[in-house]
């Protein structure tokens, strides 16, 4: 499998082209975060929305136009992180940022678990102008997150 | 009429990229490789008469001055002006914010009477036009926040050519300023120079030409096309980074405020009070770059030893090819005009959209093919904007480029949408 | 405790001058000579790595980029500071322009609501002293002007000593902006940092210092002198000319509005308006001197791998040498303090007036014998007028000065009187 | 005999040492001009005053401070044009100007007549640096004559 391959996976062409998670929702929830965010580089922009429960990530819907790695990743990132507890979608965040920084590498069992579907993203990992892209969904989640939880006090 | 090969000439392009595959740079539009005279150039400067320029009073010191001050003769003679009109910045968006802000301090009460014929405020204009490197668009917006005045832009059709019609009430009496691209970035498209520098000089506005695209691909005359200023970047020369010139008319310059203020640049300072320089000088605060400017000049020698008319030739050439060869592609729309008859104003580029791919993505089969394009909006938002996309992928010539470069481009872009799954 | 010689390191310095005499070179503080590794470090990237770096998506652009990003960690750990905080400028002047300027745009209306903070105008004051080098005085009274703010300063006494003695009505509650130097480019003095911060703090104002001639000479840490914003030049740290860098905190940098506009610090442009992006970016528009920085970085990790307590040391050392030599002579006059318990806040540097003898007619007599100095006001006409004198003439050190090179000083200085007749 | 002392002749010694026309002159006359200098290497400056009359370079006087090489050079200045025609000054400017760019060499004869005293300037034209200095009376000068002439109108 070329390099290209590798970056190029089935289940990452399936994602961006099949995005879940697309179309924001109207969120009838005490904490809703939502953020803005743009891949200077290409002008790709993404705006996501979380809302939380309890504990739990409730919903996260997003809208935005991008290249197939950001949009397969944020929509990667719906599958795993909606219905998860925060620690778990914390978790997944983590490891998926240390996927990118990977170069390319494989992650233990343990977090290629937590990853899912998003192990296929590894690919990316070689190349850095690539893992701003990846990122950009996790970026609009990550700040989401701390909105929402703003909203707690 | 393709120029011979100069790729010995220039050290990079003999590496190999991805999986050790041959490199073909078509990203010169971003900025070019170095011809080795530059390199050598600077090397010799450092190694054999690097020292503070125009304040020494040491053997090394003069040596520098006098290599600095050739290199902006080098300079001048390339764009057709005198010595002391071209001022060192550090690169072409230095070179335009250079004059609007200048223009924005003598606004504000800087640089006195002689500043005068430059104050802006509200109900004056200036304009620019919707195919701007954001370089020569975002200096001008933050000129019209600063001193009140409104900015008003020349519209362009859908192939990215300007729309003169309504020329005479865009540039009217109210209008101080009119800052235009020589050559687009995105299309390659050569601007209506002398119609735009007529209407601005029938209602006495500044003209404000960006020469980033075109000073490396043509042959430029300040003189003949009788513009106020012009910005260029040496790196998109041949030249080295960290360099660019501002051209100015002399008494132009010599009555603009500068913007950045240090030593160098002043005649007498006291605690209270500064009077400057006359220019180039009273814009070149500080330590200049100048390694870099020699590098600057030795690249201005190489060019005008290729000959700008040759090199010029050479890149329409190249840009035929390429825009010949994608506009076959099904699913490929190639950015500005199209067509033999309108692509003879086209220079040097060809920038596409591939349906259904994303810049990015296409950016990235490429570079698995060794070759270097540029994807995104290549500062120039509007002018996507206008286009319908957010971004495009770019192909760039310049001297060293060959048909082959070209025809690879072409073909490498051919297997995308298939790769893909989009035909 | 002297460094061991470094001089194998510099190509330059091989090179013989007047005559075929060897070149003693002590001009280091209008700018330094480069080792090889920071030739080879700009040669390479040409030759291997050039391209636009943080937009392009082929592999050179990836290596530019790691480079360019790598070389601001490097200028970054040198002095203490975060890579983010790290922003490349032209030189140090320009770094200190951006400060300004970036107030003066705050207080024009540009930056929006996060810029409020940096607001200036009428009954505002900003403070700087009387031993400043231009590049630290003229931008901030060009703020006054555009802004109607009051710039009022700290006086030095006749060794060139900041008098503190009304330092808390110099700096006071309406102080917005205390700028000061960290070293003096003339006298070698050290500055008292801590007082004129600790001042600065209790009535918060922002301190701007400038970090020229402190941070190639000895260690600094932005963070540990609790400053604002930093000023600094390659070329003076041993590497190239045509780049410098400011330190700012994050978090100011962040709202600090830009004060050149263009592609790379901007995040959405339409015709009408434009949103910038984080720092460092939204003060680097427009491509940057990319060589220069990954050069910089290289002169970062030399100076690191020396020690700069070892520099430090040596400058000293050598100082006392020039200063003690020089002091001796009849009708030579030191500039700054004089007498070793006076000089240990001295580092580097020696300025000399000779009685009756202008300072370009020391620098000839000099330059003949090989050694290269500076001589003039070396941009701080301020200090030499309050020193009574119009210029003077400076020898200046660096890690490859040795022992011999400030004796050839001393012996050189002594026959002036007697070759223009005036003992 | 070496450059530094081809440079520091005698004669320019003794004209820095013993400068003439040094001290401003009021003048009665007509076409009267000023002009003021910076060399701003040096921050060195010169005020010089020139009085036309008829066709005659009536007066030269100057005030300032510099090194001797500037010195003794508005002092050689203030010999040679004081009492010449106008256009015998032009020539005698003209000839300096080009002793100065002609890099230590000679001049020839008829402008070597010309030049008197100033001929030992010729060692400066080796020192790029140093011509500044021996120009900037001369510079005062032809600035000052403008200015006198402005008042002919
Ligand atoms: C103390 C000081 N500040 C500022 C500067 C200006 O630095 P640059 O010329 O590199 O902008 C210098 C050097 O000339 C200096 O010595
Ligand atoms: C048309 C045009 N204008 C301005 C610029 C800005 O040049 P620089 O980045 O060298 O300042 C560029 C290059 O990016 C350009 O293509």
């Amino acid at each position: 499998m070329s390099s290209l391959e590798q970056m190029y996976q089935q289940v990452i062409m399936d994602h961006a082209k099949q995005a879940h998670g697309k179309g924001l929702v109207d969120l009838n929830l005490i904490q809703v975060g939502e953020s803005h965010q743009v891949n200077t580089t290409c002008g790709d922009e993404i705006r996501l929305r979380v809302g939380l429960e309890d504990d739990r990530v409730e919903s996260v819907t997003w809208e935005g136009q991008g290249c197939s790695i950001s949009q397969a990743s944020v929509s990667v990132l719906h599958e795993l992180v909606e219905g998860t507890t925060l620690s778990e979608a914390e978790a997944t965040m983590e490891a998926f940022r240390d996927l990118m920084q990977a170069k390319g590498e494989a992650l233990d069992d343990d977090r290629e678990d937590l990853l899912g579907d998003a192990t296929a993203f590894v690919g990316v990992g070689k190349y850095p102008a690539r893992i701003k892209c990846a990122m950009l969904g996790w970026m609009a989640f990550k700040d989401a997150m701390i909105q929402a939880r703003k909203d707690e006090a | 009429m393709l120029l011979p090969d100069l790729r010995e000439d220039f050290p990079l392009l003999t590496r190999t990229v991805r999986n050790g595959k041959p490199l073909v740079y078509l990203d010169s539009g971003a900025t070019a490789q170095k011809p080795r005279v530059v390199l050598d150039a600077e090397r010799e400067f450092y190694e054999q008469h690097n020292a503070a320029v125009q304040r020494g009073a040491h053997l090394l010191a003069e040596e520098a001055t006098e290599l600095f001050e050739g290199a902006r003769g080098d300079v001048a003679s390339l764009v057709g002006a005198q010595s002391q009109e071209i001022v060192w910045a550090e690169n072409a968006t230095a070179a335009v914010n250079l004059v609007a802000s200048g223009i924005g301090n003598a606004s504000a009460g800087i640089g006195g009477d002689e500043a005068a014929r430059f104050k802006i405020g509200p109900g004056d204009e200036i304009c620019v036009t919707e195919t701007e490197h954001h370089a020569n668009l975002v200096p001008w917006q933050a000129l019209a926040t600063r001193t009140g005045a409104t900015l008003r832009w020349i519209p362009v059709d859908d192939q990215g050519r300007m729309i003169l019609d309504d020329l005479d009430s865009l540039v009217n009496e109210r209008t101080r300023v009119l800052a235009f691209t020589h050559v687009s970035n995105v299309t390659g498209l050569i601007s209506p120079v002398g119609a735009l520098v007529a209407r601005a000089k029938a209602v006495g506005a500044l003209t404000v030409l960006d020469g980033c695209q075109s000073v490396p691909h043509l042959p430029v005359d300040v003189k003949a096309l009788d513009i106020d200023f012009m910005a260029m970047s040496a790196h998109k020369m041949l030249g080295p980074t960290g360099i660019g010139a501002l051209y100015g008319r002399k008494e132009l310059l010599d009555a603009l405020p500068p913007s950045i203020f240090g030593g160098g640049a002043v005649k007498v300072v006291t605690m209270e009070e500064t009077s400057w320089q006359e220019a180039p000088m009273r814009f070149e605060a500080g330590s200049q770059p100048v390694a870099q400017a020699v590098g600057m000049g030795a690249a201005a020698r190489y060019l005008a030893g290729v000959g700008m008319d040759r090199v010029e030739a050479h890149e329409r050439e190249i840009a035929a090819v390429m825009r010949a060869g994608v506009a076959e592609i099904p699913g490929v729309r190639l950015l500005g005009p199209v067509g033999s008859a309108d692509a003879r104003d086209v220079i040097g580029v060809a920038s596409i959209a591939v349906d259904g791919v994303h810049p990015h993505d296409v950016g990235q089969v490429l570079d698995d093919a060794g070759i270097a394009v540029r994807v995104g909006h290549h500062c120039a938002q509007p002018l996507h904007r206008k286009f319908g996309v957010t971004g495009s992928t770019r192909a760039s010539a310049h001297v060293y480029t060959t048909r082959e470069d070209a025809e690879a481009f072409v073909a490498a872009v051919a297997t995308v949408p298939a790769f893909f799954g989009v035909n």
